[in-house]
């Protein structure tokens, strides 16, 4: 399945653009989710350890699957306030 | 009460929707930006957001807090885009029959804030750099505006 | 900056005087008349200082809170005479580069000035009856309108 | 000699004035001011364990000594804030 992934902040940044999608088998974790975009982008690659993941505005973990069309996104460290 | 805003945080009517004969205590907090940092100077910061995220973070941090305090009101209102040096990016009101909830809810909640929040902020430095503030356990918390 | 005043308090000047480029955290402090006290009802407050002194031991806390934090502004004002359901009788500012200063300083501030400064507050019981209060080791505190 | 002790809140409510004037020895301390106030205004008994004393705006001990013509202040329990 194909995966689309918000992107924000340094993570946007870096990649420079709003969202990345990510073919992915499907039911696969936010694990695995994880180490494709660690595998197709390595401007991410300082960052990602670093950053939770959200379905459907919830973090999650690293063994949630993700649903069919799921808004995933992408949630490097928060430094708001 | 929560909200995320573009214009300027107006303290005044936050708190004169604080007092209320029910309150003994009113404690407000305000996240102002910072002109040094580690003597490196700010020229001004922005803010952006996962906007959806962040409003039901912050609705759950108003209902958490709500159930461990006897809170008589409970705002946290987060400015978004350009915060100017002085300004308030963030302000959050706890009021209570007595101070110790106003004030152990107040510290929480920016405590908790600054933790789940999908809020960011983005340094402009006076050198003309910027760069997108993300706290990591081996990062000093303090070499970002932190307050 | 201490005030002993026999007018409301303005709280949103005593706040722009704490907005500054030097501060990242302002914490407000207001105690505000309460109308409930133990399922007792409060018609009204007032308060009454040996203001000489009053105003010296005001002096000597923001003197030691300065010493004790690095605070860029650290104001104490306490209304006189009647002070209405929902006003506020004292007011505390305490603004810093970062949080945990300006909470800690709000917060021994308002303690303080409950154990030291001679400063004392008439209930008007909703009953007509009128009580100075004069808390006690052995009195419980919250059956004044304390918050 | 004699001292006018300034009354506050329910010190002055149970004796109805502002000050008191007590006759004492020169060199009197606060301690015995306490014990004379105590014999002479049994009305301020029940408040007077609890209060403490200022000399000149400032709060002193039991064994502090009483300077002449100094203004000293009975301070009940503060209940400010």
């Amino acid at each position: 399945m194909n995966v689309v992934v918000k992107l924000f902040a340094g993570a946007r940044e870096l990649v420079g653009k709003d969202e990345i999608a990510v073919e992915i088998g499907s039911g696969a974790t936010i694990g695995e989710l994880r180490e494709h975009i660690f595998r197709q982008h390595a401007e991410l690659r300082p960052l990602l350890p670093h950053v939770m993941f959200a379905i459907e505005t919830t973090y999650c973990n690293e063994d949630t699957p993700i649903p069919e069309n799921a808004v995933v996104a992408c949630i490097p460290p928060v430094s708001g306030g | 009460m929560i909200q995320l805003t573009d214009q300027p945080i107006d303290s005044t009517s936050l708190l004169a929707q604080a007092h209320s004969p029910d309150a003994g205590a009113i404690v407000l907090f305000l996240g102002t930006t910072r002109r040094l940092t580690n003597g490196r100077e700010t020229r001004t910061l922005f803010y952006d957001a996962y906007e959806e995220m962040a409003r039901k973070e912050l609705a759950n941090l108003e209902a958490e807090a709500r159930e461990r305090w006897a809170l008589t009101e409970c705002t946290i209102v987060h400015r978004l885009g350009e915060v100017p040096l002085g300004e308030s990016s963030v302000a959050i009101v706890a009021a209570s029959a007595h101070r110790r909830a106003a004030f152990e809810a107040g510290q929480w909640l920016i405590d908790a804030l600054k933790e789940r929040v999908p809020i960011w902020k983005q340094e402009h430095w006076a050198d003309g750099t910027t760069d997108w503030v993300h706290p990591t356990p081996v990062a000093n918390q303090e070499a970002s505006n932190d307050n």
